[in-house]
């Protein structure tokens, strides 16, 4: 099953409106990412860490998540150090290190688990089908709410048939190998789940039309506002223009 | 291929999510509300798609299909893209939301350039002609992607150089094995549901 | 007079996918006010297909539809009667395509114009009648065979329909599922098709059976109760040899 | 001795999913040489499950499997054992993936390692067995149930098992299939095991009769033939109408 790890829970940060959520994830990932001086990228990894800690969710599995990300990260490691021009730092047989390249190969880390940590934070912690809500609530173009909405509703159908499709091949005794059988049994498996699918599309269709659909989705969603809310974004917006102001001060 | 969060520059991010804007914009003019479902299904049907891993050799990688994608879809692939990037994001924290525009570009915008060289000829009633150019297409589609990528590093840092040579270099076994794949399965569409390649983008608009 | 019952009347209806052979061929059936039917044959006989054609879903390459007395035509036609007739589709996943049960048996209401507030009290009380209280919040996709069933017809019967068309309700329910199905269909005072392979079922809910085979109907005059040689039902309580 | 005949075995097995409710509880389970046997129970009891652990497509959580013989543990081990037990998914439309019915039948022999022209014989083979000669270049998504159904079985003995195990093999089928798959069931001579609703079906075709609830497997000891008012069969030969 392709699960929401992080959706639920009973922290402050699970009951807060996916409005505000939204709206201080995307503000805060924006300036984290074209921000460049540590004197602004150390606090805001510290923010979120925080931000991780306040929704109280389970850290080995977080910690499992920013493990698969950094395996991408580990590979700029070893490359960047000796590929960037500069200061020698270190030399393992004919290759240099440089400071920049190390430098360079640290900011990403830091950038990077960052906004990683932001994201289980914020968006992480709203259902996907609160999250579609959400954005309806905040002017997204309701269209691409809708393709949102139904891509997760049928993700789970077609993993399901997908998975239904790969045991056929795997009982009838079906062992990956880099041969054309196999490209050709992936080919076929692909094409079938296409196939399914939009015959899945013209009856899901359909069955709209038969409950009066006309080309217009509403919603039943409700959100409302608290006190906790109004902190909490006050507190984020506070930290997103110390970031701003920390890293401005730098570039004069 | 996703490029992470953190890596790219402020200029390449923002001219992605232009890019990208302008792209989803047009898909989602051409896509009416009760072609939703269509292609909410089949967006669902790639993101499943990409959790596919073949094997290459001693090592694996996993299916991107962005060429059949674009064939399938036209500029409708640019919203399809994006909403199954967002998913991947969301749910397996692949990608984020800085990196979401350029991405999308990355893999969409080769998607609907292979619609437009070789969506005519894989509907060819030729056999070795249509294969062909779905084998092209599944190539380049993913080819463009790799140099899209790399693009998007070099534009951001001139050291990236040899990260970038590595990584079209990556892209290459990749290529041919979408190659294939785009092949085998244009080749079960046409025997099975031709309809499908007729183009979901035409229909109705 | 007679035509005033006649809710569905289809005439010398043929129909083909995409230059496939005929699936319909000069179908004529009538459903009148309250009649209760059931449809049975074999697999790929086109009962389903003759389903969509009812609501307008597939159009018949000839022949005549009239729908509560009014012929029916185009889309828009169609759109008018399609909420007074409810369709259960065959796969239960191709009919809750919303997010949650609540709004999946709102969507229909809503549509129908109404307000959320109206269309959340219309989805409660549909829901509380199928005894499916407490289910609200469930997303549809992690429900089960039977709830999902359960749900769907909750959110057919949302819409208030006057004739009901049920596309094989109780496949591959088990039998606890299939008796609450049947309990609450015999209990609707509604004029309805179902199409079922199971004759029990449809003894026990439907008056009249039809069999549809070559692309045409015909009353199923063969339908005699005879004794019959049928093992005990069991397996459902294993806990029964236990204690 | 008698352990040599003991093709299935299972010990003590459990299983949930992520973290559910147990599906299986220490469930305990043999299947000899030439046993056949019915599995039924509730929706939802499990028996699709311990078919999937039976063929290490999902693993317990505890407890031992030997498969002839064997202790099998690994995807390695099963990968090995997989080829002797054929299974027939609960629905036809997931067995079926190639474009058409000869590549289908062929696929398993392939991966058994046989080349191109033995694998086309032994797909042809078989599907004349199950009297599908004329189908090879059907287009396996275009079949109608229950010929997607008979070209699985297909699928299934292109591989030579030495025991089936199949998921509910008659449903949704219309009766004239039923019968069909009934007859060619009965006359196939392997071990086997049939999950099922259908008690009818079961009695014809099986020995004996386990009941599967609360996780856990018992034999079912109520399984009396009795006599029960039932209606004809009908519906198959609309033309015996028209004659
Ligand atoms: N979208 C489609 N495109 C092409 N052919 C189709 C389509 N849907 C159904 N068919 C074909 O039309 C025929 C009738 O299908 P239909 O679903 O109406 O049968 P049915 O009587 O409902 O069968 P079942 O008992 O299996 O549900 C079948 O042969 C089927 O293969
Ligand atoms: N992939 C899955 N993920 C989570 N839960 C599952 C999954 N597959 C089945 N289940 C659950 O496990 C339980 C047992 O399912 P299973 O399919 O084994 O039942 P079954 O006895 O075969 O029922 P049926 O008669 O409906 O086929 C059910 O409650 C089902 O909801
Ligand atoms: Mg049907
Ligand atoms: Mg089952």
């Amino acid at each position: 099953m392709i699960e929401e790890h992080f959706s639920t829970g009973e922290s402050f940060v699970h009951g807060l409106d996916p409005r505000i959520k939204i709206i201080v994830a995307i503000l805060f990932s924006v300036v984290v990412a074209v921000s460049s001086s540590f004197l602004a990228l150390i606090p805001a990894l510290v923010v979120s860490v925080l931000l991780v800690a306040l929704t109280r969710l389970s850290t080995r599995k977080v910690f499992y998540r920013l493990l698969l990300v950094n395996g991408l990260i580990l590979f700029l490691w070893l490359l960047l150090p000796f590929t960037f021009k500069g200061e020698t730092l270190f030399t393992i047989g004919p290759l240099a290190g440089t400071k920049e390249g190390i430098w360079y190969a640290s900011r990403i880390t830091i950038k990077c688990n960052t906004i990683l940590l932001t994201m289980i934070a914020l968006l992480a912690t709203i259902p996907i089908f609160t999250l579609g809500h959400a954005m309806d609530k905040l002017y997204f173009p309701d269209k691409i709410i809708h393709l949102f909405l139904f891509t997760y509703r049928y993700i789970h159908v077609i993993f399901q048939e997908y998975h239904r499709l790969i045991n056929a091949m795997r009982i009838r005794g079906f062992i990956p190998h880099t041969n054309l059988h196999t490209y050709r049994s992936y080919a076929y498996l692909v094409g079938m789940l296409l196939v399914k699918s939009y015959d899945r599309a013209e009856r899901v269709h359909r069955a709209m039309l038969c409950r009066g659909f006309d080309r217009k989705y509403y919603t039943l969603s409700r959100f409302s506002i608290k006190i906790g809310d109004i902190v909490y974004l006050s507190l984020m917006l506070a930290a997103i223009l110390g970031l701003v102001v920390l890293q401005w001060r730098l570039i004069i | 291929m996703h490029i992470s969060e953190g890596v790219l520059s402020a200029p390449v991010l923002v001219a992605g999510v232009a890019m990208a804007a302008a792209g989803v914009s047009v898909g989602l003019k051409k896509m009416d509300y009760e072609r939703i479902p269509q292609v909410a299904v089949l967006s669902s049907a790639f993101f499943v798609a990409s959790l596919i891993h073949v094997p290459i050799g001693p090592s694996n990688a996993h299916l991107i299909l962005n060429g059949i994608n674009g064939l399938l879809l036209g500029w409708l692939c640019f919203p399809s893209i994006l909403v199954a990037l967002a998913l991947q994001a969301l749910l397996f924290q692949f990608g984020g939301i800085t990196v979401l525009g350029i991405n999308t570009v990355n893999m969409a915008l080769p998607g609907l350039i292979c619609y437009y060289l070789f969506s005519r000829l894989v509907n060819r009633e030729r056999g070795f002609i249509s294969l062909g150019a779905a084998f092209a297409c599944g190539l380049v589609a993913v080819f463009l992607s790799g140099i899209l990528v790399a693009l998007s590093l070099l534009f951001t840092e001139e050291s990236f150089m040899s990260v970038a040579k590595l990584i079209v270099l990556a892209h290459l076994p990749v290529m041919i094995i979408e190659g294939i794949i785009t092949l085998f399965c244009v080749a079960f569409l046409k025997r099975v549901k031709p309809e499908l390649l007729g183009g979901i983008h035409e229909k109705g608009s | 007079m007679e035509t005033d019952n006649l809710i569905i009347n289809l005439e010398d209806i043929s129909f083909s996918y995409w230059g496939d052979r005929r699936i319909l061929d000069c179908l004529s059936f009538q459903l009148r006010r309250g009649d209760r039917i059931g449809l049975v044959g074999p697999n790929g006989s086109g009962k389903t297909t003759l389903f969509h054609i009812i609501m307008g879903l597939l159009r018949p390459s000839s022949g005549r539809i009239e729908l509560f007395g009014m012929p029916v035509n185009g889309e828009k036609d169609f759109r008018g009667v399609r909420k007074r007739i409810g369709l259960l589709f065959q796969d239960a996943d191709d009919q809750l395509f919303c997010p949650t049960v609540l709004e999946d048996v709102a969507f229909g209401p809503l549509n129908l114009g109404k307000s959320s507030e109206e269309a959340r009290d219309i989805a409660l009380k549909t829901l509380a009648r199928l005894d499916l209280l407490g289910f609200e919040n469930r997303i549809t996709y992690k429900l089960s065979g039977g709830e999902k069933r359960l749900v769907s017809l909750a959110t057919v019967l949302a819409m208030d329909p006057e004739v009901l068309l049920l596309d094989e309700p109780t496949n591959g329910l088990d039998e606890a599922t299939e008796e609450e199905i049947t309990h609450i269909l015999k209990g609707l005072d509604l004029s309805c098709i179902f199409i079922s392979h199971n004759l029990e079922f449809l003894s026990q809910t439907t008056d009249r059976i039809y069999a549809m085979a070559n692309g045409k109907i015909s009353l199923d005059e063969a339908l005699v109760p005879h004794p019959h040689i049928h093992t005990h039902k069991f397996g459902r309580l294993p806990h029964d040899h236990e204690s």
